[in-house]
């Protein structure tokens, strides 16, 4: 075939620096062992000292880039070494084990792409909030692991086992008490993500991964599995990661994801055009599949049904899409998700209602607003719902 | 789930068996009823003491507040819910040890001696009106602590479907 | 809620940096505005003057890490700038038109995830090559963009118009001529690759993108459109990406990617131990979906039908996965996919065969076979099935 | 597709038409009847001497071969394939012309004349004995080359199906 020593060395001086007049008349960069991103989209995170918030406006299609995929830990993010790392299974189990990564990946393994949502996920306020700054707390990635019921029936996890503490590795030695089932039914204990390593900031070198469960239960850096007859009631699941509702009484072991959709375009700080906009976001439940997702463009008067991207998977997030002629009046554009349990996404009037005043900010799904002014601006409408 | 059934205990044999004492170096999780709690105690004046050195920059002076927040029961400021804190909220006290030993202080976790994380236990337990100040804390004691949240927890209630909950 | 201002100035000492003893007792990285890759892991493509190729062993899952994805360049990756582009589209079309990147984003737009491989994705020969080495020109991403039928309809594209030509803004002004059906068919103008922008190696800011077609007609960097009543004969589709087939004949316009799988577990250099192993892969086809992948552990006496990962995709890399208990006596594993068409991937004697011994180096893709060792070490078994 | 029927011809009215000034400077393309080729000609002779200075470093002298590959017959190595050449290998003489202009030299694409790619087509097509030393190269005489190879094109016959072909 072709010979293709192209001589790079002495003909360098062709190659592309900086911005090129006319790129077709100069050498271009030759390939790597990395590729890069464009050096003009600046897509980032908005960071805290606790979370860091996915773009949601700026993303095209239901995978997460690894690099662009929400954070939030509870003291950083800690450097694990792979070749020490192991993960141990105890408790009320016949063969209490030790596994190290090596271990784990040569178990039979099972990938799926799934959504995964922080259970505080909801911010309101200002007219000129972003989809991230309102639930950037959710990512999509195609995780990869060993099942955990494999290795729950390789230690032998015994009859009276109900709840497992899963323990991580990191500085806060975050802790979460999970029903067994959910080990049996679809938990993963997952050292891969979009096909390469888990990225440390989601818990390298190996997490656990609770499809359709609040963010904080698939506990990363995951080092510790224990088996128990009872829920351990820590932290993180009394004094946070539970919410007050009605009569004072306080609901815990709130697992489940509510569906959820929020439309990402045309959204701020976006500034459309009349004619045809395409309206389009995400929708997602943790409870099973997205059924439907209905968009209105006159303040919820009417409702169309909008079109979603096959294929529409289970506990994922989905993209949704609505072709809609503007005319140039201003109006309020808005989403709202069925799931196929029936469960349709609330206004914030109807998680109040339900919860009472004094919920606080955990599994809150409402429907959100955008207004649309007749020079095109687009703003969060932080009092739609209300 | 589709691994034939063959696959039961054991069946790949990978991974090593756990050894008692290794387990036990990681095994420093607590429970409600007491389980996991270590030899040692500690008194409220000792929590005082370790809590104005090591914790009151963050939590503000006896845990009223500061940059990272309040931890015992304070003035309700008019207008506003009083904080979430342990007095209020928290349904068990063996909490309160386990999350100390294992994430606090939040600049040096795991620096604590179980004498010290007892002490500042019983400390906070103190200043949160749920022990007096007499009452030494140890593997006994915390557990029996009663904890006026603990009535509120009940289980999510929540089960898919139309209704809004 | 918690009030999170943690006094990461003052306690700076407390943070991590290097490898900590024990990760639990520092504080951790705080979250930032992109995420890393662990500094454990060495992912890295192989590149030669002209390609750079996907290490398909070190992959979980069917996402390829879009920086991971292989590279194929005529005179490497230019550098052009989004708020410049335009994509021309003219010939036989009533109204000839130029879509500025902002333009072709306003549009109705679809996802969908597929394989991109090169048609010359095949190399053979020592016993010490990876998947990577054989076939690394094959990935996997998530692309979005405009349907070509849209942009068809938008500028009229007249009955007459049987063929058109594609052209990349790139130093070598890469062109193909593309059958119209195929615009009206399945033809994506793609900006996005999993979820974010287009890679520049992939042609940022737009591409053309053919599922399952060579990879070379997915046109990079596309500027330009050109509606014709007959192919161009360019250089690619004549000097190169033809094959000599029998009789002195050369076959021209081969479009379709012909189904394939191959193990990229366990694979040189890995070396197994006795005992279950989880033999993996991917499979895929230009046609449609795989139906089945079979697997022999026996050096072909025997094939036993391999689970799919869940969802089948159409064109897509699909991960096929089989148990098996080896007990130590050498033997050869390989794999062979059938896609919805009914093709049984073939032996390289049977292309050979069908082709002529002077085919040349496009659209192979052979079974390809791996040789255990009975002391674990597997080898690239060249010779199978010539 | 999913778009309703209503989406013809400039439904959405995105872009800019396009000028055909505009186009002309884009549209470089050469066909296998002629379409595309520019004013200008060029001689073998001057051919030899571009090739010399700009393109036998990476293809040899005269085109046999370098660090690029060969673009011309050359002798068969005894046991070897001949290469694929213009000569023995390519169906349209217009491609020659496409190609060097759009793509060569290698290291400035885009740097030649036209009247510069009709001297090289003329000395390829000469070095590869389709013309003779005395034949012009234009825009009717590139069409007009008739190309050994061409007879050899076949489509794909490959239909998918159980088939190996
Ligand atoms: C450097 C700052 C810092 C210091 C010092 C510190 N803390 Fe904290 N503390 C925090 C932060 C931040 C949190 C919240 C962590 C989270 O939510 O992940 C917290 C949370 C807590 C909580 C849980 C509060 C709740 O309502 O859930 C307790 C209890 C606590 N700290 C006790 C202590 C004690 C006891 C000490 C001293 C031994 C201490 N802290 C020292 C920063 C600090
Ligand atoms: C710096 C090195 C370099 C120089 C100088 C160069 N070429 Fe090339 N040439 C290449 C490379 C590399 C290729 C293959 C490019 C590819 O396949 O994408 C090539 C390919 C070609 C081909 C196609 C060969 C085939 O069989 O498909 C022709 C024709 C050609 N060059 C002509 C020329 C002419 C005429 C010049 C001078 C005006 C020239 N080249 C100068 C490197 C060079
Ligand atoms: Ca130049
Ligand atoms: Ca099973
Ligand atoms: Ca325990
Ligand atoms: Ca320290
Ligand atoms: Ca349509
Ligand atoms: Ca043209
Ligand atoms: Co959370
Ligand atoms: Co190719």
């Amino acid at each position: 075939a072709m010979a293709a020593t192209v001589m790079q060395t002495a003909l360098a001086n062709g190659l592309q620096v900086g911005l090129p007049d006319d790129p077709t008349k100069q050498m271009g960069t030759p390939p790597g062992k990395l590729g890069s991103r464009s050096r003009f989209e600046t897509l980032a995170k908005a960071p805290s000292d606790i979370s860091s918030r996915s773009p949601l406006q700026d993303f095209k299609g239901m995978i997460t880039p690894s690099d662009l995929h929400f954070e939030r830990h509870h003291n950083g993010v800690p450097t694990i070494d792979p070749a020490t790392y192991s993960l141990t299974i105890h408790g009320l189990v016949d063969r209490p084990t030790v596994f190290t990564l090596a271990d784990l990946k040569r178990f039979p393994s099972v990938s799926r792409i799934a959504f995964l949502e922080c259970s505080g996920n909801f911010r309101t306020g200002k007219e000129t909030m972003t989809p991230q700054d309102i639930c950037g707390l959710t990512s999509q990635s195609e995780w990869s692991g060993v099942r955990l019921s494999t290795l729950f029936r390789e230690v032998g996890v015994r009859e009276k086992a109900s709840w497992f503490l899963a323990e991580g590795g990191d500085a806060a030695l975050m802790t979460r008490s999970i029903p067994v089932r959910k080990g049996w039914d679809d938990a993963i204990v997952a050292y891969a993500q979009n096909g390469e390593a888990i990225r440390p900031e989601q818990g390298y070198p190996v997490r656990l991964f609770l499809p359709g469960w609040e963010g904080n239960t698939s506990v990363k850096w995951l080092r510790r599995i224990e088996l128990g007859d009872a829920p351990w009631h820590t932290r993180e699941e009394t004094s946070k990661y539970t919410e007050t509702i009605k009569d004072g009484r306080i609901r815990q072991f709130s697992f489940d994801i509510d569906a959820r959709s929020i439309i990402t375009f045309p959204t701020y700080p976006a500034q459309i055009e009349r004619g045809w906009v395409e309206v389009r976001g995400l929708a997602w439940s943790g409870r099973g599949k997205v059924s439907r997702v209905e968009v209105s463009t006159d303040a919820g008067k009417h409702w169309q049904v909008a079109e979603l991207q096959a294929p529409v998977l289970d506990k994922a997030h989905t993209v949704f899409r609505h072709l809609w002629r503007w005319e140039g009046s201003e109006t309020l554009i808005t989403s709202r998700v069925v799931d196929e349990t029936g469960y349709v996404q609330p206004t914030l009037k109807q998680l109040l209602d339900a919860r009472g005043p004094d919920t606080g900010g955990y599994h809150m799904n409402p429907v959100t607003a955008w207004l649309i002014k007749p020079d095109g601006r687009v703003l969060y409408q932080p009092d739609y719902g209300r | 789930d589709t691994l034939p059934e063959r696959f039961g205990p054991g069946a790949f044999g990978f991974g090593r068996p756990a050894e008692p004492a290794q387990v036990a170096t990681l095994d420093i999780d607590v429970r409600p009823d007491g389980t996991g709690l270590p030899a040692g105690s500690g008194t409220v004046a000792t929590g005082a003491v370790i809590f104005a050195a090591k914790c009151s920059a963050c939590h503000g002076a006896g845990g009223t507040g500061g940059p990272n927040g309040a931890l015992v029961i304070t003035d309700a400021t008019p207008g506003k819910r009083p904080a979430k804190v342990i007095g209020n909220y928290w349904p068990y006290a063996t909490t309160v040890f386990d999350y100390i030993r294992r994430a606090m202080p939040f600049n040096e976790p795991g620096s604590l001696t179980n004498d010290e994380v007892y002490a500042l236990t019983a400390f906070l337990l103190h200043r949160n009106k749920l022990i007096d100040e007499k009452t030494v804390m140890n593997a006994k004691t915390v557990p029996a602590v009663r904890m006026p949240a603990q009535a509120s927890y009940v289980p999510d209630d929540r089960t898919g479907g139309p209704e809004i909950r």
